[in-house]
């Protein structure tokens, strides 16, 4: 079996949490390097209308699965010492953190392929979707860009 | 039985975020066909998982009692 | 004349730090990603002896000097949104937080190769001096390695 | 006057972190052959500043009243 870690937070990823996460892995002596990737809720304007936020949902029992193959595949192929990946669920407004990766490894050389690496097999492999909402209560499904 | 679960801008469609069909021997394709006569998801980009795996070629798979087939609208995670 | 920011802290960097620029980013509603890189002092082990703390002294006027080239040309190659670099000066204990570099931009694309280079540039151009002090109270002179 | 500033490992050695030096006209060749043979800096590979700006070519520069001269030993920092 493998491990299924809490992934996925009810409503936005608060930089406090970030902050406690960081500092856990303080204790860690054989750590040189963190690499954090965050993705926030952009406001961005869709023919004249504002998104104001996005309301994630997911099909978990496969998101969960996909994303311990996500988490397995990185230790495989990066000389990584800890991987953290969190994902809000829920309405999440503009401004705010939805998606948060964090790497850590003894030397920084590859922290930043791996995030990177990580972000993009989220963003294609793990079931996640996304409504985007205007001011006006009207809405569009978002489909991620690559 | 089978279940089927319907997600995003597809349970928008189906109006409903699961049902159960009995399985009477039809193939995979078969109950792929049967969703996409009943709801109109020609807008929609689908893929298609069988107990939380993409399924990549329809006609190679079999389906048993209790699996679980999820159609997927595009991801949007990050 | 260049805009000198702060770029130096007398001290470790503290994850509370890191959790209040993450929060003054979330009024820009044009961002949707940032990359963090955090470097943390190891207890390194040299020839059965481990370093507590690193010692970081800097020349600062041309320190400042470099910071601010390396900052225009990071904004010249790369379409950024903001971008900071914080450096720890005095004496840093093994797992306290002593370099932190922040990168925002509208989309995901650039900020990891941006948040490399800037990295490098630091590592390489910035005159930053480091004394990795032992438990015995010895010491050696860092040198980066590439 | 000239100004020189020490460094890390290199002002352990010069056992000061700033000294004046009068001009006299010598060059910036002489003034760091000078520095080299006060000091024994032969064990650490360094580097030169004139007024904030690593110095690639020794020849090349003038110098002036009031220049200042940095010996800066490897970088550490990060």
């Amino acid at each position: 079996m493998k491990k299924k870690k809490n992934i996925f937070i009810e409503g936005a990823i608060s930089p406090e949490f970030i902050a406690e996460s960081i500092a856990k892995h303080q204790t860690k002596m054989n750590i040189g390097a963190h690499n954090i990737f965050l993705g926030q809720v952009r406001a961005d304007e869709v023919e004249g209308k504002k998104v104001t936020a996005i309301e994630y949902t997911c099909y978990k029992a496969m998101a969960e699965e996909k994303l311990s193959e996500i988490r397995e595949n990185a230790f495989e192929k990066y000389d990584l010492t800890c991987m953290h990946i969190y994902h809000s669920l829920g309405t999440i407004k503009a401004g705010d953190i939805c998606f948060f990766v964090f790497v850590s490894s003894k030397r920084r050389k590859q922290v930043y392929a791996a995030t990177e690496d990580i972000v993009n097999m989220v963003k294609t492999e793990v079931p996640i979707f996304g409504k985007e909402i205007f001011e006006d209560q009207d809405y569009q499904w978002k489909v991620n860009t690559f | 039985m089978i279940c089927i679960k319907y997600f995003g801008a597809i349970a928008e469609v189906t109006n409903c975020s699961s049902e159960t069909i009995e399985k009477s021997n039809s193939s995979l394709k078969e109950i792929i066909q049967d969703i996409q006569s009943r709801y109109d998801l020609k807008h929609i980009p689908l893929k298609f998982a069988l107990n939380q795996n993409i399924i990549e070629a329809v006609e190679e798979i079999e389906i048993n009692e209790n699996d679980e087939i999820a159609v997927l609208p595009p991801f949007a995670g990050g």
